[in-house]
């Protein structure tokens, strides 16, 4: 199977989506001519030509909404934020027009958008410029909201959401773009509300998604190979839909739950997770599931302090050693 | 000053439509008498906008298009939903809640929609529709039809960074749309001279997006058509945008908790005198289409038009609560019921 | 003790400040001339003048903006949204410049500001119309948020949100403007980070704010009446601060807990409570915590469906019974 | 177009001044040779944004105005903070991400602040800060006090819906603000002609803002003298804002990690041969204030200087971890630590 980066997978989805389907248009800052801030659209402008990859002025609240209208008489906007950070100027379109329009029109519209582009606390850009939305969206009904943590969830869940017939977030990671997976040359599609088991253990179970995969997944075989920790890794892939059932059977399994997300942790979504599975399965709980988050602090410039922030391997580590009253 | 490309004027209307024009400005009228009423007496619920006296502004422009050109408006959205022919039982039925409505009762006054007649609402944030709008105008472009967008704000919007971005972004793509401001002199309670660092509204595209500005009388619904007519000729020839500036007045108050001490009670009666119902009788008068017993037999053929409809609407029956859980995706998922 | 509304206790808070205070002043749409879209503001404008008590045009990120550079300079701005569903179209000046000026700047600046208005389902206003925005700005740090369910409560809440030297998100609620209650006519504040004991009782607490307070009071007095059940009623008056110790010595003595909200359920304040109560006292908890919010649902219209989306005194006795396991 | 009261042109610069300007414009270039190395040593984390061929613009507009006025700008913030007097060691501290950064390493390049300077960042989300602008402009007026906003942005900026907001609120309320765009041609890839439907900027303020607008050349240091003199002059009597179109050019990437597909070298050259160092230059040559000699002396002496600052910022210890607790809240509360 070929090998392909991330930023390659979410460009064929685009592509052959694109293809397949006349209404599939992708618009956003320098997706054009630049080929992409960071290279996702690359060689697409060349592909499909000015009406169907379209570079746009600084104007989020602007282009968001177009992308909403579009989709409103039937054509298939994707809508690239540079980062979701710049989504919050665009916010009232994103959270109200977009999730609500078929609602309040009685179901008669629909609004097939797909919203894409960098989410999480980023390169040292400071505060302003490093949200992670995932809660904010997460919180909204009438939206969906995707990110995947490898070249082939992404491509599968991006084609997904691209012939959705809702307004989907799709949350990528600038870190992860150039990280390659295998991708099969033939046509998948992931459905959403999936949660992907990315390694099976007995001991403890970690949620993460997106980045917080790949932590979860080195503090995981830190634990084994250090103390033989069985970590059961589970990759959310979407968090409304949210696959609380997969979190649910795990629990069972292992007894001991922590959640890893890049977010603010108030009212963040390992904050949902840990509700519901206390909701659900408290008996189920040999201990409280534990919550490693962003520090609830403005993400500093300083790598140090960011870093510090951030969830680390290590804070992963030793959040599952907690969880599971571990001793060593 | 930028330069830009003057629409030309064109074709009068036909008797039968200055008459259907005539019937349809009475019937919003008369509908929104009966809001009024319902809402004393508690059957609407929310914000409730009238649009008596702005009658012509609908009218007359929604007359000057076509039935597949798109249609998209604020919360004042009666009016407009009317002129674009809606039936008023499902409009009754929208605004008591009922499963009947428009909406089917999850949208309410200031929310109207019916896509089958290409009236997409019905906003109530104020400026948020107007990037809607752009991406009407966008995919009309992209599939080179042969369509218009007429997009309806208040003068009120016009300060929102929406309104800006959205005429940019038209400007720039030279999308096929018509802005119509409904200037009605307020936002709520606040003048424009309060509002606006420039009033004169017309001025305030061309230099700044290159799309031209035309003011147009709001209270004569010939005036409209004329002039929305040639804009549209303009937009379907690939022109771009058109802003127009409708001078018009509203009667009521902002919403119906209006106490209005903003404005005085002879302002109103000023207006009045130019009502847009009246200005087009005595033309359909002159014209020998109406006379005093025709006025009255068509008023009285739409209050029962109007009673039956209220009252069929009244009846109906309200949503399940199960509804509650419906319209919100194209597949409803779990697990939070 | 003078019994006043709850609008009134606002004006009051209000105006003390500005009459102690010359760099507080009153900003928003219809704050003046008009004395308030709810008559919060009323007879303002007469009393300080059109420097001190300003309409604006429609504009909420201009005017957002226009209050939190003038912050950055000393000033004590308070800010009216007319409702908070419109601060959404502020949303990047809240969560990005307000709370984050003093951060990026290493702390050179303060940010002074008071952000109000109403937040809650409203009256039939449809879905964009009708936000609560509790866990959206509970989410931010750098951010304080404040709710009050009752006269004293918000005047107190005000006062001290307006002499704090951060920005403060401050949550009105329409219903209850009229509410009336016993208000000294000497000077108080009320500090943030202290809940409110609004009921003792042993058999179950249940957590509420703002509005929900309310619900929350009904349902206890309700199933006292009935059944005898002993509900501890809380109102957390903060959700930023949040006062977890006392909703921690609560649960310590009923072993149960009930949180009611009126906003979206996903990522609320109430899973943010719930994974807070279990991360520290699971074992005090001798059943799950149950969360009540508003269905995970756009807000209809029309008012029975509205009615039954947003949490009734109903549905929160009901939580309670379940919560406790009440087979009566 | 609405008819708006025009500044006046006042006062030549001192011989002091120009010299002074010289070097500032030296030190800042020399600044940023020495941020583009360290950004490839990869001392610099984030975006790094340089200011290399626009220097003229923050020097000679900073240079009209007073201390006490109020400075606010974007992302691309270094000069504007060289030119309003901030010693570079803690420039450098601060892209190195150290305590002694002039925002106590939390801001880096796009976020460096001095409220003593009166200098109110470095902005990163494009045109959120326009409406803070206001905010400064009103506390002015507020206070009845004898100061002005400097407030800069970019060409890209001009599209955003903050931008807008923020200018009618200064035309409605006559705020003492004079708006910047620095129009170098692009936002990052995107040439001014593919974001703005008026690409003539200074057009775009009079009809909808009721504020004039003006051109200035921002490759010569007196012309943006003389102009934010008399800019400033109109704005201290009290006749509301001042918007100006600043024609300038950058010389290097959008950041430091820009291809520069969209333009070619020659295009880069062109404008280097108006590089505002060099005019500036010349005029003093002929004034007989610098010479071959001097110029090198001066330039030789900079940069000692800047090696300097960067060495012992270089040499600054970095934060503490702790640090990240501090500079959220006036006074910091739990639980979440
Ligand atoms: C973003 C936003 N801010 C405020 C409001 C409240 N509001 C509703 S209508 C209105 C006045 C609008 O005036 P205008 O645009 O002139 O329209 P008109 O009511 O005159 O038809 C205001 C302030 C809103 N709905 N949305
Ligand atoms: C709201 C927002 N959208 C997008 C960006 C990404 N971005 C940063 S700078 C920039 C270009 C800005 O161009 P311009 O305003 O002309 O300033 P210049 O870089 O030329 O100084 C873009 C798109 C951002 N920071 N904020
Ligand atoms: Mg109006
Ligand atoms: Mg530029």
């Amino acid at each position: 199977m070929p090998v392909i980066q991330m930023r390659e997978a979410l460009n064929q989805a685009m592509c052959e989506e694109m293809e397949r389907d006349p209404d599939v248009f992708l618009m956003g800052e320098e997706v054009a001519e630049y080929d992409g801030a960071y290279k996702v659209s690359q060689g697409m402008l060349a592909k499909f030509g000015p009406m169907r990859v379209v570079d746009t002025p600084i104007s989020e609240c602007g282009f968001a909404g177009l992308g909403v209208g579009a989709a409103m008489v039937g054509m298939r906007p994707i809508i690239e934020f540079m980062t979701f950070s710049f989504s919050l100027v665009a916010f009232d379109q994103v959270v109200n027009n977009a999730p609500k329009v078929r609602h309040m029109s009685g179901g008669q519209l629909s609004v097939p958008i797909v919203f894409r582009g960098i989410s999480g606390p980023g390169q040292q850009l400071g505060a302003t410029h490093s949200w992670t939305v995932d809660a904010l969206y997460t919180h909204v009904p009438g939206l969906k909201v995707v990110i995947p943590s490898n070249p082939y969830d992404a491509k599968g869940l991006l084609k997904t959401a691209i012939r959705d017939n809702d307004p989907v977030i799709f949350l990528e990671n600038e870190s992860m773009y150039g990280n390659r997976g295998e991708v099969p040359e033939e046509e998948y599609l992931i459905e959403f509300g999936k949660a992907d088991i990315k390694r099976e253990g007995t001991d403890c179970t970690v949620v993460g998604w997106g980045h917080t995969v790949l932590t979860a997944m080195a503090a995981a075989e830190e634990l084994e190979k250090a103390h033989g920790i069985k970590v059961e890794v589970i990759d959310l892939r979407t968090l409304r839909p949210m696959d609380i059932n997969s979190i649910l059977s795990s629990v069972k399994k292992t007894g001991y739950l922590v959640t890893v997300e890049e977010g603010y942790p108030q009212c963040g979504v390992g904050a949902e997770i840990a509700a519901q599975v206390q909701q659900h399965a408290l008996d189920d709980l040999d201990n409280s599931v534990v919550r490693v988050a962003a520090l609830d602090v403005p993400m500093p410039y300083s790598k140090p302090l960011l870093q510090h922030v951030v969830p680390s391997v290590q804070r992963v580590a030793e959040a599952i050693k907690r969880a599971i009253y571990f001793q060593g | 000053m930028t330069t830009v490309a003057e629409p030309a004027i064109k074709a009068e209307p036909t008797d039968a439509e200055l008459m259907q024009w005539y019937r349809q400005m009475v019937l919003i009228r008369q509908f929104e008498l009966r809001c009024a009423q319902s809402y004393q007496q508690q059957k609407i619920g929310g914000f409730c906008h009238l649009y008596s006296g702005q009658e012509a502004v609908a009218v007359g422009s929604i007359g000057a298009v076509r039935k597949d050109d798109y249609i998209i408006t604020a919360y004042r959205d009666h009016g407009h939903a009317i002129a674009r022919g809606m039936d008023i039982h499902p409009l009754f039925a929208e605004l008591y809640g009922k499963r009947s409505g428009c909406s089917h009762g999850k949208g309410g006054s200031m929310h109207f929609f019916d896509t089958e007649k290409n009236f997409f609402g019905g906003h109530a944030i104020v400026g948020a529709h107007i990037p809607l709008a752009t991406g009407l105008g966008w995919a009309i472009k992209y599939r080179k039809q042969d369509r218009v967008v007429l997009c309806y704000f208040g003068d009120g919007a016009i300060n929102q960074g929406s309104f800006h971005e959205a005429l940019n972004l038209a400007g720039l793509f030279k999308l096929p749309c018509i802005f119509l401001v409904e200037n009605n002199g307020y936002g709520m309670g606040t003048h424009i001279h309060r509002a606006s660092a420039v009033t004169e509204l017309k001025l305030r595209t061309a230099d700044a997006y290159g799309i031209p500005g035309k003011d147009v009388d709001g209270m004569d619904c010939l005036a409209m058509y004329k002039m929305v007519r040639s804009a549209a000729d303009y937009c379907r020839q690939g022109n771009g945008s058109i802003f127009l500036e409708v001078k018009t007045y509203r009667y009521r108050g902002h919403s119906m908790s209006d106490p209005q001490k903003y404005r005085t009670h002879e302002e109103v009666a000023e207006y009045q005198k130019h009502d847009p119902i009246g200005r087009l009788e005595k033309i359909l008068q002159e014209k020998r289409l109406l006379d005093a017993a025709k006025i009255s037999a068509i008023a009285d053929e739409i209050h029962r038009e109007v009673e039956a409809a209220h009252e069929k609407a009244d009846a109906d029956p309200t949503p399940e609560l199960e509804d509650v859980w419906t319209d919100i995706y194209a597949q409803p998922f779990g697990p939070y019921r």
